[in-house]
């Protein structure tokens, strides 16, 4: 295996959590709402489907307390901003802290165990290609994710669900007065998000790794955020972004074991330069980002 | 008196149930069986080394604790100062290089245990590459490698070792990644340098090679591939340093521990290292112990192809502290 | 007398300590028209936002069809045959015309797009269902807006203010489909504060002043001055008449401006050529979202052109083209712009703080501090002069009614003495009696030597105020038109634009 | 009788003005039921209310020299708060004052690990010049990719905290290690002039606490009486209104990035040439990051914060007190930080709105 094969065999399982904070952290966005409390979010998320598995409950029930765990702290954030009209950031800041605080409080007499990953499933014909076989060798939630992002893409292309939180995002008063809630559309994308980045924390905490540790989430919800301004609020880039992420930190790795001669720092801080860089091209394209954008994102709504 | 002695351990990271700090905990368990209620031991985990640390060190000392277990390299000026300001106090620190009265540095010769287990590592090696997933390029853990290297060398001499520094004490998924970056290169023996998480003892077992690590055993993760451990007891030392500070014979001194000190010790080895190779380990495993062999003996070439160690010559402890260039062999190079 | 469509017994509703409606009584006969008269803030659009069920009243009860009625949200409102089309219109931009509709009409994708072309030829509201609704016009966008009411199937049709976005022709062609859809059965509540409209085309007509009811009458039966004095309690004010003057040196000149915005929602421009004079009034007529707020940013200097842009813009005698909004100020600009909270003035902050945010160089900073005395004294000036109601110059400019605030800024802006004075909708929201006062205020400056542009909607206010007007359509400016000759039917034409004749035309 | 039955519910109602008394008591409230929430949280740990109240809440204030250590901490939080909140003000989302932060100690180090036999009493006030003009170059970055790439800077200035992370890696482990040191990543130790003069002798507390309390009264001079901190209030509040007055936006977000970025790296370099003596990779500690708590609980008022770094350093001083003699996981220390900053955010809704019990929307039977 070469570091190409490694890298395409990785990519998708390196990013997945990336890719479901991001896709929660855009339901959220879509309706008008930033979170910035991802980080602690997936934190929590992780602690609780490693002790649920840990203690013998299994990855699925691990995966329903982790999204149904960090939902309901993501309705704290719910509860602040759209039913006290706080500042978003501050919010957003405020839950990931307590988020981080909570995993680590919960962890403690968890640190440093393992569980048992998930088994992969490879597909069969498409598994055995030369170079990009491994791409299609991956355990079930990354297959679910993949199904997720499809259907995710499909709601907002083709359903009124989408259109609904579309409307409520760009114009919230609009919105209101043709007749939705939206608070509620507002609350449940939050909760959504929350979900989500459960998910994600869970993947990482009980499946990729396995393992809890705490401070394991290690800037991965921030770059969810960053993937969705990156993926313009589109799903299908969100994805793309998602898989060059997963990619660009194998690549770090593998250019070290190759031997390649750049300072490791260098190597390490890649995701976050190529962040930085795309950031910049992509936004630079003020027109592409109003067409995609999200009118009202960030504001508090009042009737 | 009849105040129980107040011992405090103080580390950066998590206890947890395995690595650094846990060893550091661990080593302390003998002496609570030891002394019973003679002694009271408070650890204090997940302490950021700097000012923090400092102040909670002094808080500990000013309510009466006068044993100080300073588990972190950068605690050293904070608990020097401490040892400075009272003489009464008694404090051991990790990794450092500073002594006092009352101060005492150690460290682990890890080197000893890595090179013991290249030497394993290249007998089951198929591809002749090995690899090890490292947090910081230091000089302990660059000693390590070096050694680690020289082991396996010993055993199959055109050996490549490959490193990826994965920059962090703590990034588990990042730790496996690299593992498996070291995989997908073909290194069939991993060395987890200095990792506080199984995770890569984890992926190994997964893809089927051999990994070790340093500290505590993690054999539970890896049932089939797990090569071995380097473990450290600190309990003799210690043990006899609480002993000479109730004596009031303590004198600081620097504390570079070994296998002769019966801290270093490689432990779990796994069945599959053949025989006649594992008589070998034991063989110089026990010149180590009395003294007669050294990894860091001469002829050594550095990795650019000047010299490190003249034939014939040893280097010695304060050289192989400070090492930092890799030997001849290791085909990552080093952060400059 | 037949069961009335809908009834309301002594609806009332407040915000905080406005009343807006209270204790409101009216009756709707099915297939009618029925109109809902009254001044800015008379409490009209929440009376509709009650009976649609966007808000829910605080006291009184809503009898449809014979039976009491509760809503709790406009989805239901429309399950019981109610549709609204808004003031402020509820579309969102980057949908299409057809996902707009989907928000608010059941069915499958297929069907809907017929139905959307099916109703626009049976009532003239032809639209493509596929267009994004930021590519339509103002006219184009009220189509969407009542196609989609008509298709939820109404039997009462709210319309808020629908003429105040449409030039004459528009509102001729909307009146037919208004009364084509009365004699197929659908009742239709039409909110307006233009007179003569009512008369037209209303059965029965509702007024109120003040969240009350103050007149329900067949409008038919009464001429305009009752029905103004029902609006208002009192007499209409006379309108001042400007001396004819001829006009001084260039203050404003712009020649053959184009600009391609940033903003794929907003408007381009082209071939723009204007001047004002000293001693002018220039008006500049049009459907509002012609590219009004792009070409008023440009002169503001909110909005700056690019590079290649050079020689297009001059404020007494410079080329300004490339200088910002604050340089603009220094040369002798003022400007009041169309939105007040939030653009003309800080909700947040009071009006004293609000005085600096333009009348800093009048000496109100000493050493880069705020002379905070001077502040206050300049705000007070500003409140005594032009009767701005409010505790005092400490009040947050959010807590004033729309009118006050647009007062005050209005007197913060002519108390810099520009040069070239730039108002934008100078009564929006304002109601008679102080509309009035600005307007003659606005005269009076003229009459010493400013130089004026006026931008509105409202083509009486420009005939009254402007010594010529130009009208914005699709982004295209037409040639100055001197109002003493012209009719209000040929701008019309031209906000439409259809060609006026071009012997019309004066420079 | 009424078709509307009265089901009343709470609803927000916007104040005629911001009310000062409840300003003034949203902290205050935010903080007492903050503590009771935790205080709760860790009797269901097992812990003993009383022992983690006293050596959390009274402890810090028992002794000079442990009060002393209170306000050392205070010191970096208040300068980068202030720093911050100015640009928070101005919504300029600065949330990278971390590595603004590591690179004004980086910067600040320049002149003792190139010059370490440099003696005289200008090398510390040079470093602190040095480490301020460092963040602000950092934060710099940030200002450019916001104004000419229009990029967020939340995301911007929060990656380039991580990667300033990396750069200090590699000085430590490459040019910058001491040569003395045994390769361990930190710098030589500074020399004597290189350390920022104690304020009182036997604590650790330097005379950069001053200049932080001077620059925090400039901050409330410069954000409450100087036009220019109106300017980007206005920008703050109001974004169309700065347009439309005149003042630029992208001036305004240069900035403020340039003062936060200025704040955090002076707090830099007053951490590296005092308690820490040396650079070394525990210089990231996470100031920047409870920086930005702090400036929000003070209301992102210059006095505000005075008072919001004093409570957020006894938190952190008397939450290390209670780990060491409570047994309490050092984790909750965040848990509090993070649920007093929710708490405040609830109650200073209350200085915009009130509470009104309004009738509940109904719901019609169908
Ligand atoms: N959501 C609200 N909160 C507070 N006050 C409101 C709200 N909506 C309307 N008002 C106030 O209620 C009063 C009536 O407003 P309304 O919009 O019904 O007037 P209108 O007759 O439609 O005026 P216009 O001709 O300007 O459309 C005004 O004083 C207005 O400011
Ligand atoms: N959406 C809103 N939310 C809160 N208050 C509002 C809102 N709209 C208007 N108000 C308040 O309602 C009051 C009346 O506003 P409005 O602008 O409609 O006044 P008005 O009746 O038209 O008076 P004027 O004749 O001065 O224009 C003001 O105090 C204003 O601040
Ligand atoms: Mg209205
Ligand atoms: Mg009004």
């Amino acid at each position: 295996m070469n570091a190409i094969e490694f890298i395409l065999a990785g990519m998708l399982a390196a990013a997945t959590p990336f890719l479901l904070a991001a896709l929660g952290e855009l339901v959220a966005e879509r309706a008008g709402v930033l979170n910035l409390g991802v980080e602690g979010l997936m934190a929590f998320g992780a602690v609780l489907a490693f002790i649920i598995v840990y203690q013998g409950g299994g990855h699925l029930l691990g995966f329903v307390v982790a999204g149904l765990g960090s939902a309901v702290l993501s309705l704290l954030f719910a509860l602040v901003t759209l039913g006290f009209r706080a500042n978003q950031v501050a919010a957003g800041l405020a839950i990931g802290i307590l988020g981080q605080g909570l995993s680590a409080l919960f962890g403690k007499t968890y640190e440093s165990l393992t569980v048992r990953g998930l088994p992969k499933l490879a597909l069969p014909g498409l598994s055995e290609l030369p170079i990009v076989g491994g791409l299609f060798v991956q355990d079930i939630v990354v297959w679910i994710s993949l199904a997720a992002t499809l259907a995710l893409w499909a709601i907002f292309a083709y359903t009124k669900l989408g259109l609904i939180v579309r409307a409520v995002g760009e114009n919230p008063k609009a919105a209101h007065a043709i007749g939705y809630s939206v608070i509620s559309v507002r609350v449940l994308a939050i909760a959504f998000g929350g979900a989500m980045a459960g998910f994600a924390g869970a993947y990482a905490s009980v499946v990729y790794t396995p393992l809890w540790a705490d401070g394991m989430i290690a800037g991965r919800g921030w770059i969810a955020i960053a993937l969705v301004v990156f993926g313009t609020w589109l799903t299908g880039r969100i994805f793309l972004g998602a898989c060059l992420f997963g990619a660009v930190s194998l690549m770090g790795l593998a250019a070290q074991a190759t031997g390649l001669d750049v300072p490791s720092q260098l190597l390490s801080s890649l995701p976050y330069l190529v962040t930085i860089i795309v950031l910049g091209i992509i936004s630079a394209d003020r027109r592409l980002l109003k067409l995609n954008g999200v009118a009202s994102l960030g504001e508090p709504f009042e009737r | 008196a009849d105040e129980p002695l107040g011992i405090t351990l103080v580390v950066p990271s998590p206890i947890g149930d395995v690595g650094w700090g846990h060893a550091l905990a661990a080593g302390l368990e003998p002496i609570k069986a030891a002394y019973g209620d003679k002694v009271k031991v408070t650890v204090l985990e997940n302490i950021a080394e700097g000012p923090d640390a400092d102040r909670i060190m002094n808080k500990t000392v000013a309510d009466g604790n006068k044993f100080l277990v300073a588990g972190s390299f950068g605690y050293q000026n904070g608990a020097l100062q401490i040892a400075r300001r009272d003489p009464s106090v008694t404090v051991l620190h990790a990794s450092g290089f500073q002594v006092a009265p009352n101060f005492s540095p150690f460290a682990a010769k890890y080197f000893q245990g890595t090179y013991l287990l290249g030497m394993a590592a290249a007998a089951l090696s198929k591809t002749g590459k090995l690899g090890s997933v490292s947090a910081f390029a230091i000089p302990e853990l660059i000693t390590s490698i070096n050694a680690f290297t020289l082991g396996a060398q010993a055993v199959k001499p055109d050996i490549e070792v490959s490193v990826v520094w994965v920059n962090s004490w703590f990034d588990p998924a990042k730790e496996q990644e690299a593992a498996k970056a070291l995989i997908a290169q073909k290194c069939d023996v991993i060395f987890s340098n200095a990792q506080d998480t199984p995770s890569v003892i984890s992926a190994c077992e997964e893809a089927g090679v051999y990994a070790f690590n340093l500290n505590s055993s993690m054999k539970k993760y890896a049932p089939k591939t797990y090569l071995g451990c380097i473990s450290t007891d600190w309990s003799p030392f210690f043990k006899a340093s609480v002993d000479a500070h109730l004596a009031g014979t303590f004198k600081g001194a620097n504390a570079f521990l070994g296998v002769a000190d019966k801290v270093v010790e490689v432990v779990d080895w796994n069945p599959d290292v053949p025989a006649d190779v594992m008589a070998k380990i034991k063989e110089i495993e026990a010149k180590i112990a009395d003294g007669s062999f050294s990894p860091f003996t001469g002829p050594i070439t550095k990795a650019d192809g000047s010299e490190g160690v003249a034939s014939g010559a040893t280097m010695a402890d304060p050289e192989i502290i400070a090492m930092n260039w890799h030997v001849k062999g290791v085909s990552t190079p080093l952060p400059k | 007398m037949t069961t009335p469509l809908l009834s309301l017994r002594g609806i009332s509703k407040s915000y905080g300590q406005i009343h807006a409606n209270q204790a409101i009584d009216l009756d709707v006969a099915p297939q009618s028209i029925h109109a809902i008269l009254g001044e800015n803030g008379a409490g009209k659009s929440t009376l509709m936002k009650l009976i649609y069920g966007v808000e829910q009243p605080d006291d009184g009860d809503v009898v449809w069809e014979g039976e009491p009625l509760r809503l709790s949200s406009p989805a239901e409102a429309r399950r019981h045959g109610i549709g609204m089309v808004f003031q402020h219109f509820s579309l969102f931009e980057t949908l299409t015309v057809l996902e707009n509709i989907r928000l608010v009409v059941p069915g499958r994708k297929a069907e809907l797009k017929q139905r959307i072309r099916t109703l626009g030829r049976e009532f003239g509201l032809e639209v493509d269902p596929l267009a994004h609704v930021h590519a339509l016009s103002v006219g184009e966008r009220q189509r969407v807006e009542i196609i989609r009411s008509l298709m939820t199937d109404p039997k009462l049709l709210i319309l808020d203010e629908p003429t105040s976005v449409l030039p004459p022709q528009l509102v001729e062609k909307l009146f037919d489909t208004l009364r084509r859809l009365r004699d197929g059965g659908v009742s239709i509540l039409l909110i307006s504060h233009k007179l003569e409209e009512i008369r037209a085309i209303c059965d029965r007509a509702t007024i109120l002043r003040g969240g009350r009811v103050t007149g329900d009458v067949d409008p038919r039966e009464y001429d305009a001055h009752d029905l103004a004095r029902m609006m208002i309690g009192r007499d209409m004010p006379a309108p001042i008449s400007a001396l004819p003057l001829s006009g001084g040196e260039k203050r404003l000149e712009i020649i053959g401006l184009d600009y391609q915005p940033d903003d794929p929602f907003a408007v381009p421009l082209s071939g723009i050529s204007l001047e004002v004079r000293a001693s002018q009034i220039l008006g500049i007529a049009g459907i509002s979202g012609n590219g009004q707020s792009e070409l008023a940013a440009l002169i503001s200097g909110e909005t700056i052109l690019g590079r290649d842009q050079r020689d297009r813009i001059f404020m007494v005698g410079m080329d300004v083209g490339r200088l910002d909004a604050a340089a603009r100020r220094r040369l002798g600009f003022a400007f009041v712009p169309e939105d007040r909270l939030g653009r003309g003035a800080v909700p947040e902050m009071s009006l004293a703080l609000n005085s600096l945010l333009t009348a800093h160089p009048l000496k109100l900073l000493r050493h880069g501090l705020v002379d905070r005395a001077r502040a206050m004294a300049f705000t007070k000036d500003c409140i005594r002069q032009y009767d701005v109601r409010t505790p005092g110059p400490d009040a947050e400019a959010g807590t004033l009614s729309g009118g006050n605030l647009q007062k005050f800024i209005v007197g913060r802006e002519i108390m810099l003495s520009p040069q070239l004075l730039f108002v934008a909708q100078p009564t929006w929201g304002v109601d008679i009696g102080a509309a009035s006062a600005i307007r003659s205020r606005l005269v009076a400056l003229r009459n010493q030597g400013m130089a004026i542009l006026v931008i509105s909607e409202e083509l009486e206010e420009l005939f009254e105020l402007c010594d010529s007007i130009q009208v914005l359509h699709h982004g295209r400016l037409s040639p100055p038109l001197a109002t003493r000759d012209t009719k209000p039917e040929e701008i019309g034409r031209y906000m439409i634009g259809a060609q006026a004749s071009p012997e019309k035309v004066h420079l | 009788m009424s078709a509307w039955s009265p089901a009343f519910v709470p609803t927000l109602v916007r104040r005629e003005r911001a009310s000062l008394a409840a300003t003034l008591l949203a902290p205050v409230i935010a903080l007492v039921i903050a503590i009771a929430l935790n205080l709760g949280l860790y009797i269901l740990m097992g812990r003993d209310p009383v022992a983690v109240v006293y050596a959390m809440l009274f402890e810090p204030f028992l002794s000079w020299a442990s009060f002393s250590e209170v306000l050392l901490k205070a010191g970096p939080l208040l300068l980068i708060a202030q720093g911050l909140a100015i640009g928070f003000r101005a919504k300029v989302f600065n949330i990278g004052a971390e590595g603004q932060f590591i690179l004004g100690a980086i910067f600040a180090s320049a002149i003792p690990v190139w010059f370490p036999q440099a003696t005289g009493q200008w090398i510390w006030p040079a470093m602190l010049l040095l480490g301020a003009i460092g963040g602000a170059l950092w934060a710099s970055l940030t200002a450019f990719w916001r104004v000419r790439l229009n990029a967020n800077e939340i995301l911007v200035s929060l990656m380039l905290s991580l990667v300033a992370a990396q750069l200090l890696n590699y000085l430590l482990l490459g040019p910058w290690k001491d040569p003395n040191g045994f390769n361990f990543p930190q710098s030589v130790m500074f020399q004597y002039d290189a350390m920022v003069p104690t304020l009182i002798s036997g604590t650790r507390l330097n005379v950069s606490f001053l200049i932080t309390l001077a620059l925090s009264v400039a901050a409330w001079v410069f954000m409450q009486r100087s036009f220019i901190g109106y300017k980007l209030q206005v920008g703050g509040l109001a974004p169309r209104a700065a347009g439309y007055a005149g003042f630029k936006e992208g001036w305004a977000i240069w900035l403020s990035l340039l003062i936060g970025g200025f704040a955090a790296g002076l707090a830099g370099a007053a951490e590296v040439a005092g308690p820490l003596g040396q650079l070394q990779r525990s210089v990231a500690s996470g100031y920047g990051y409870a920086a930005i708590i702090v400036a929000y609980l003070g209301g992102l008022h210059p006095i505000g914060i005075v008072v919001s770094a004093l409570v957020m350093a006894v938190i952190y001083i008397g939450g290390d007190n209670a780990m060491v003699s409570a047994n309490l996981p050092i984790a909750a220390v965040r848990v509090f930080q993070g649920s007093l900053l929710l708490a405040y955010l609830i109650a200073v809704a209350f200085v915009r709105y009130r509470l009104e019990w309004r009738r509940a929307a109904h719901r019609s039977p169908s």
